[in-house]
C-alpha cells in the first residue's frame, strides 16, 4: 500500500545520520542543499526536498515546485577545528596566518556564517573576512579542508563535527550572535505518493533521530 | 573474356584505359609509378568506381556508368592478390584460405588448396609467422578458393628476394595456366612480364601507351621507360635532321645518328648486344654509323657474355664475347670506342 | 647516461613521481583494517555493486552505438565528418557539473521529451545515461584511430573474396582493431567508474538506485573520511587491475 | 544506401543527437542577453581570466614535463616501462574529487612535505597542480602514442646525418610528431577548462584566487540558475573553438 | 678503408660477419630477406650496438666491445642512404641537405649538391611532392653533404621502377666513384651487384657465404640463392652418387647427373644458356648426359637470343637462338628434350 511506498528524498547533506535513522527504507540523495534545488529547478522529481535552510524551500515554493514548506528541525553553527588546535573563541579568527573556510554566499551554510560575522566589529570582520581561503559549495568542503589541515578553522554546523567522529572539535560561537538554523522540507509538486510525503515531512519535528544527531527542535 | 573501359580522375590524375583479356589469357600491366596499373585493377574489383566506364566479364556486366550498374565486389567474384598480399592478420593460413569459402567442408577445401600449392604444412600458421614466398602462396590459395572469374595480380612477386622470387614465379605460371581465366597481372620486372604474360600493356600516366608481346616491345620500344625496362641502354640528347638520318647530339658530350626520325629532345635506345667494341681512336670503316669514345667501369661475365660497364658522358653497357675482351686486353679503366648502327637506334620523344 | 638520456630520464621520474605519488597518498591513509571495513558496509557494497553494474551498462551501449559509429568516421568520407568528430568530442571538454544540468535540461522532464519520455532523472537508467554521455566520448575517439589504423586493403580483400560491408566489419575490421577498442573500452570504463558529477546532477545520489561509488565516497567526506578514502582506495585499484588486464588481452589478441 | 551502410549512419545519428543535445540545451536555455549578462559580472570575468590563466600555466608544464617523459616511453624499450605506462595513465580513471583528496593527503600540510613545502593548499598555484594531475595523462598518453608513430628511421637517419639526440628530438622527432602534440595538448587544455572536482577539494573555491570557470558555475546554480548556463555556454564555445582550432592547426603542420 | 667484425643477437637471429672495402672499393651485400644485410649497414653506422664486434675506417676505431669503445653515429660521419631514403618530411628538400651542413653558407652548399645531382630545380619541394627518383637523388645528396667518411647504400634503387631505376643506377656509380669512400651496397638485383659492386658478399642467416666479383658468384654459385641471383635456372631433388657421377631424382620426375659431389636433398643449377633445346624422344648421342622431356610453355626473343619457359616436372628456362626456333619450328605446347652436360651442374646442399 501507500504506506510501503519508498520515498525518494533529496535531503541536505547535514541531515544524513538523521534521516537514515528516522526512515532507513526510504531513498535518500543527500548533497547541497543549493545543489539539490538547482535539480528542482532542472526538472528533478524527488518526493520530498529537505534542506538545511528555509530559504530554498520557500523559493522553490514560490516558483510553484513544492507544496508549502514545513520547518522541521534547528541546528547551531559553530567553528569546527582540530582537535589539538588552540583557536577557541571568534576573536582568535581575525588574528594574521589563521587560515578559514566557509560556505558560500549562496549556500546556507554561508548565509548564516555571514549572519554571524555581520554581528561583530567591522574591525575583527574584516580581520576574518580577510583571513578566509575558501568559499566551498557545501559543507562538506569546509569539514574535508579542516580535517585535512588545509585551513585552520571552519564554520559547520554542530551536528557536522558530531558525525566527524573525533577528528573535529566545536567551538561554540557567542549565544548573542548564533544565527537562527532552521531546516525546513516540502513535498515535491507531482509526488505520486503525496500520502506518504506528507506523513515523511508531518513526522520529523521531534523525531527521536533528529535528535540524537543533535539537532534541536523548531 | 574480362573487357574494361574507364575513365577517372583520382586526385589531380586522370585514368582513360580500355582493356581485353581472353580467358586462360594473362596480360602483364607494366609501367612507372603512379602510371595508374593499381587503379585498373581496382576498377576491375569494383573497388572503384570511375566516373565513367564499363567493366564486364564472360559476358557478365559488372559496370556501366551510363546505365547505372555496379555490381558490389562481393559478387563479382576476382581473385585479387594485392601487393604485399593483404592477408589477414588475425587469422591462419588456412582461415585465410578458407575465408572465401562455404561454411561445409571448407577446411578440407583450403588444405586442399594449400597442398596444391605446397605449403598445407603451414596451414596453422599466423601470417606474421610466414616468409615471404610462403605468404604469396597462401595469398594465391586464397584467391583461387572461390574459383574466381578472373584474377587480379599486383606485383604478387615484388615483394620476394631473388631467390623466392624465381621459384613462385614459375608456380605462378603453373596456377595461372590451370584456372583458365583471364588475368590482369602489374609487374615492373621485364622477364616476369615476359614468362607470365600472354601480352604486355604499357601504363603511362593512366594511357596505354604501347602493346603486345614482350618480344615486340623489346624490339621497337614506344617510350623510354619501354626501352628502359626491356632493359636497353637509354641515351638523352636533342635531334635534328641531318643527312637523310636524325642526328642526336647527346647530353653528356658526343653524337649519334638514328634511322628514326624525330626532332627536340628525344631518347635513343639502344640494346647492349648491339653495341660492339673496337679500340680507341678513329673508328674502323664500317656500316655502323655511332661511335662513342668510352671508358670500360665494370666487366662482368655472364655465363658466355661479358657485359661492360661503359661511360661515355652517359653511362652505357656492351654485351660482348669473353673473346673480344681477350683480345683487346680489356680491363677497368682502358679506353674503347663503343659502336653500333644507327639501325639499331630507338628514338622516343621526351 | 648521455646528457640527453640523463634529462629524459628527469622528465620521467619528475612526471611519475608527480602522479604517482598522490594515488599512492590514498593507500598510505588506507590501513588495511580500513578496507575491510569500508568493504563490510552494506551501503559501500550497494555502491560498488551500483557503480559495475550501471558503468558496464553504459560499456554495453558505447560499445554497441560508438563501435559502428566510429567505423564510420574512420572509413567514409563524407560533408561534416570533421564536424561530426568535433561534436563527438565536446562531451570531452565540458564541466560534469555542467554534463549534468545539460542532461537534465534536455532529456529532463523540461527537455525534448516533455513529461513523456522515459523516467530518467533521479533513476539508475539516468545514471546509465550520465555515465554513457561522458564516457563515450573516450571509446569513440580511440576506436576510431583503431579502424584507421586497419590496413584498408584488408577490408578490400575481404570484399574481393565475397565477404559483404558487414561480415567485412565482424570478422575483418573488428578482430583486427581489436587491441585498440579494448583499450578504448578500458579508458571509458575507467571514466564510467570515477565519474561523479553528472551522475549527481542528473541522477542524485539515492544508495541503492543512483549511488555510485564516487557519490559514496564523497558523501563520506564529511563525516567518514576514513572510509571515503578507503572506498576511493578500492575504486584506484579496481580501475587499475581493468587498465593492466585489458592492455595484457590486448597483447595476446594476436598471439 | 546499402542496409549496411544504413546502419552504420543510424548509429551515428544516434551517437551525434545523444551527444549534441544536451550541449545544444545549454545554448537554447540561454538568451544572447544572459551570455551578455554573464560576461558583465566582474566575478565571471575574474573566473575567465583565472581559468585561462591556470589552464595555460598547467598546459606549459606538462608539455614541459610531458613532452620528454612521452619521448622516453615511446622510443626506449626498459624495464618497468609499461608498468611505468600504466600508473601514467592511473589518473584518468579517478574520481576528480578522489583525485583532491589524494593531492590534498600528499602535498598538503599533512603530507610529504609537512607544512615545509611550497604552499599549494588554497593557493593559484594549487589550481594549477590540480589542474596539472588531472589532464596530464591525456597529453603524455597522445604524445607518446605521436612519437611513437614517428619512423624511427627518421630519427636514425637525423644521427648519421651528425645531430645528438637533443638535436635529433628537436629538429626531427617534435617537428614530425606536430600534429599529435597539439591534438594531445588540446585534449588537456580542454579537460582543464572543464576541471571542477580535484580544483574544489585542493585548491578550494575563492573568487580571484581559486574559483576557476567551473566552480563558479557551480556556485551559481542554487542562486542564478540563468548566469550557470550561460557561463556553461561561453565555456563549452571556448573549449569547442580550442578543440576545432587545434585540429586545424595540426592540419596545417605538413601543408 | 672500412673494417667490420661483429656478432650479435636479434631476437631469434643471429649474425657474425665479417668485411673490409678499401677506399673508392664498393662491397655489394647481396642475400635473401631477413639475412642481415641491413644490420650490418646498421653496425657500421653504430645505430646497432652488436654483442661483441670491432668495427674501425680509416684507421680510426669506431666500435670495440673489448675495449668498450663506442663512438655514437653522430660523430662517425657516415653517408647512409636508407631504403626508402627516410627523408625528413617536415623539410623541403635542400633543407634536407642542409641538415648535416654547418650553419654558415648552408643554403649555397646544399643548392649546390643538388645541381650536381640535377636536381635543384627541386630544391624546395617537400618530399611528397618528389617522384621517387628524385627522392633517391635528394637522399644521395643528403648523405654526401657532410662528406662522409663512409657511404652505406640499402637497396638504394630498389622503390624506383624501372625506367628511373636505370637512370639512378648509373648516376650513383658516377657519385660513388667521385666521392672516393668505401661504400656497402645492399641489393637484391644482379645486374646492379655488377655494376656497382667491385665485389658482391653473399650474406645468408647472418653469415658472409660467399664473397667474390659478379663473375665469380655466377659462374660457381656457392648456393641455391645465389644461383637464382645470377640468373641460373635451379632444380630440387635427392642426390646419390652413381658411376663417378652425382644422380639427382627431381623432385617433379626424372634424373640428371652432375660432375659435383653431393648426397641428401640438394639444389641443382644450370644457367639458361648451357641448355640446348632437342627435338623430343630419345637424345642424340652426345656428351651431354643431362635430358628432360619438357613442354614449351613461353616463348620470349630478347635482342639475339629467345628465353624459352620450359616446364619438366619443375620449371625450366633456356636461352636459344633465333635459328634453333625456326629450325625445330617451336611454339607454345611443344614438346622438347631439354639437353645440358653435368659438368655445368652445380649442386649445392638444400
Ligand atoms: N584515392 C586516391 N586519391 C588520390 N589520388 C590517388 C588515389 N589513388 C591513386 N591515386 C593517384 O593515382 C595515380 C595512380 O595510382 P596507382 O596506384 O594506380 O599507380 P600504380 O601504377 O599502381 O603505381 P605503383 O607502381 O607505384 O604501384 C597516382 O598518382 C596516385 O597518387
Ligand atoms: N630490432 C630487432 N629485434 C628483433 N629482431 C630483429 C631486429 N632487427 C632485425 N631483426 C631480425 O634480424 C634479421 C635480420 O634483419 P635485417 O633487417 O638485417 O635483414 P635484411 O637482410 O636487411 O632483410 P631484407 O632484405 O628483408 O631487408 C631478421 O630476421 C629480423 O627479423
Ligand atoms: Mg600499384
Ligand atoms: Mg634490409
Amino acid at each position: 500500500g501507500a504506506n510501503d511506498a519508498h520515498l525518494t528524498v533529496s535531503a541536505a547533506a547535514s541531515l544524513k545520520q538523521a534521516f537514515t535513522a528516522y526512515q532507513a527504507n526510504d531513498r535518500y540523495s543527500f548533497a547541497g542543499s543549493d545543489q539539490l534545488a538547482a535539480q528542482i529547478r532542472a526538472g528533478a522529481r524527488p518526493d520530498v526536498f529537505a534542506a538545511a535552510n528555509t530559504k530554498l524551500p520557500d523559493d522553490l515554493y514560490a516558483a510553484g515546485l513544492v507544496e508549502k514548506p514545513k520547518v522541521f528541525a534547528t541546528n547551531r553553527l559553530v567553528m569546527a577545528v582540530q582537535p589539538d588546535s588552540k583557536i577557541d573563541a571568534l576573536g582568535d579568527l581575525g588574528r594574521p596566518g589563521v587560515k578559514i573556510a566557509m560556505g558560500s554566499p549562496d549556500v546556507p551554510v554561508g548565509s548564516y556564517t555571514r549572519q554571524v560575522l555581520g554581528g561583530l566589529g567591522p574591525k575583527l570582520r574584516e580581520a576574518i573576512m580577510g583571513n578566509v581561503r575558501s568559499n566551498e559549495p557545501d559543507v562538506a568542503g569546509v569539514v574535508g579542508k579542516v580535517t585535512q589541515g588545509a585551513v585552520d578553522a571552519g564554520f559547520v554546523y554542530i551536528t557536522d563535527v558530531r558525525a566527524a567522529n573525533g577528528r573535529l572539535k566545536a567551538v561554540e560561537l557567542p549565544p548573542p550572535l548564533e544565527p537562527q538554523v532552521a531546516y525546513a522540507a516540502a513535498v515535491v509538486k507531482g509526488t505520486k505518493h503525496p500520502e506518504a510525503a506528507r506523513r515523511f515531512v508531518d513526522g520529523l519535528p521531534g523525531a527521536s533521530a533528529l535528535s540524537d544527531a543533535g539537532f534541536g527542535r523548531p | 573474356m574480362l573487357s574494361l573501359e574507364a575513365q577517372t580522375t583520382l586526385g589531380g590524375f586522370e585514368l582513360d584505359a580500355a582493356l581485353e583479356a581472353a580467358a586462360g589469357e594473362c596480360l602483364a600491366l607494366a609501367g612507372p609509378s603512379g602510371a595508374g596499373k593499381t587503379s585498373i585493377l581496382r576498377i576491375v574489383a569494383g573497388l572503384h568506381r570511375p566516373d565513367r566506364g564499363r567493366v564486364s566479364c564472360d559476358g557478365e556486366l559488372w559496370l556501366d556508368t551510363n546505365a547505372g550498374t555496379d555490381v558490389p565486389p562481393e559478387q563479382r567474384r576476382v581473385g585479387y592478390v594485392f601487393q604485399d598480399y593483404a592477408l589477414f592478420p588475425h587469422l591462419s593460413a588456412w582461415r585465410n584460405v578458407a575465408y572465401a569459402l562455404p561454411r561445409e567442408s571448407r577446411r578440407e577445401r583450403a588444405l586442399e588448396l594449400l597442398d596444391r600449392l605446397k605449403i598445407a604444412d603451414r596451414a596453422d600458421a599466423r601470417p606474421h609467422e610466414l616468409s615471404g614466398g610462403e605468404r604469396q602462396r597462401v595469398a594465391l590459395a586464397r584467391a583461387l578458393a572461390a574459383r574466381p572469374r578472373a584474377l587480379l595480380l599486383d606485383e604478387p612477386l615484388s615483394a620476394l628476394d631473388a631467390r623466392t622470387r624465381a621459384h613462385a614465379g614459375r608456380e605462378l605460371a603453373t596456377a595461372l595456366r590451370e584456372a583458365d581465366v583471364p588475368a590482369l597481372l602489374v609487374t615492373h620486372d621485364f622477364a616476369e612480364a615476359s614468362l607470365l604474360g600472354d601480352r604486355v600493356a604499357v601504363v603511362d600516366r593512366g594511357r596505354i601507351v604501347q602493346h603486345g608481346t614482350a618480344a615486340e616491345l623489346a624490339a621497337t620500344p614506344g617510350s623510354a621507360f619501354v626501352a628502359d625496362f626491356t632493359g636497353a641502354v637509354v641515351l638523352s640528347g636533342d635531334a635534328h635532321p641531318a643527312e637523310g638520318l636524325t642526328r642526336i647530339a647527346l647530353d653528356g658530350g658526343g653524337s649519334i645518328a638514328s634511322t628514326d626520325t624525330a626532332a627536340g629532345r628525344v631518347a635513343a635506345s639502344v640494346h647492349p648486344w648491339d653495341i660492339a667494341i673496337a679500340p680507341p681512336g678513329d673508328p674502323a670503316p664500317g656500316s655502323a654509323q655511332n661511335h662513342l669514345h668510352a671508358e670500360v667501369v665494370s666487366i662482368t661475365a655472364i655465363g658466355n657474355r661479358v657485359r661492360l660497364g661503359l661511360d661515355a658522358g652517359q653511362p652505357l653497357a656492351a654485351e660482348v664475347t669473353d673473346a673480344a675482351i681477350r683480345d683487346l686486353g680489356l680491363k677497368r679503366g682502358s679506353r674503347v670506342t663503343a659502336t653500333w648502327k644507327a639501325s639499331a637506334t630507338r628514338l622516343v620523344a621526351l | 647516461m648521455r646528457p640527453f638520456t640523463a634529462l629524459l630520464a628527469v622528465a620521467l621520474t619528475v612526471a611519475l613521481l608527480f602522479l604517482v605519488i598522490p594515488v599512492a597518498a590514498i593507500f598510505a591513509n588506507t590501513a588495511p583494517s580500513d578496507l575491510i571495513h569500508s568493504l563490510g558496509d552494506a551501503s559501500a557494497r550497494d555502491a560498488l555493486r551500483l557503480s559495475l553494474e550501471t558503468s558496464l551498462i553504459a560499456l554495453a551501449v558505447i560499445v554497441l552505438v560508438g563501435t559502428p559509429t566510429a567505423y564510420l568516421l574512420a572509413t567514409r568520407r563524407f560533408r561534416g565528418r570533421s564536424v561530426a568528430i568535433t561534436l563527438i568530442e565536446l562531451p570531452l571538454v565540458l564541466p560534469p557539473a555542467v554534463a549534468g544540468i545539460a542532461l537534465l535540461a534536455s532529456l529532463g522532464p523540461q527537455g525534448i521529451f516533455g513529461g513523456h519520455g522515459p523516467q530518467l532523472v533521479l533513476t539508475t537508467a539516468g545514471v546509465v545515461v550520465a555515465l554513457t554521455f561522458v564516457s563515450a566520448p573516450f571509446y569513440i575517439r580511440q576506436a576510431q584511430e583503431s579502424f584507421a589504423a586497419v590496413d584498408p586493403r584488408l577490408m578490400e580483400a575481404s570484399r574481393t573474396l565475397g565477404a559483404g560491408e558487414a561480415r567485412t566489419f565482424w570478422q575483418v575490421a573488428v578482430p583486427v582493431a581489436r587491441a585498440g577498442l579494448l583499450a578504448g573500452g578500458a579508458l571509458a570504463l575507467g571514466r564510467a567508474l570515477g565519474e561523479f558529477g553528472a551522475t549527481l546532477m542528473f541522477a542524485g545520489s539515492f544508495r541503492g538506485v543512483t549511488q555510485t561509488v564516487p557519490l559514496a565516497i564523497y558523501e563520506r567526506f564529511a563525516t567518514d573520511f576514513t572510509g571515503a578514502l578507503a572506498l576511493s582506495a578500492v575504486l584506484v585499484a579496481i580501475s587499475g587491475a581493468l587498465l593492466a588486464s585489458v592492455k595484457l588481452a590486448g597483447r595476446r589478441a594476436f598471439a
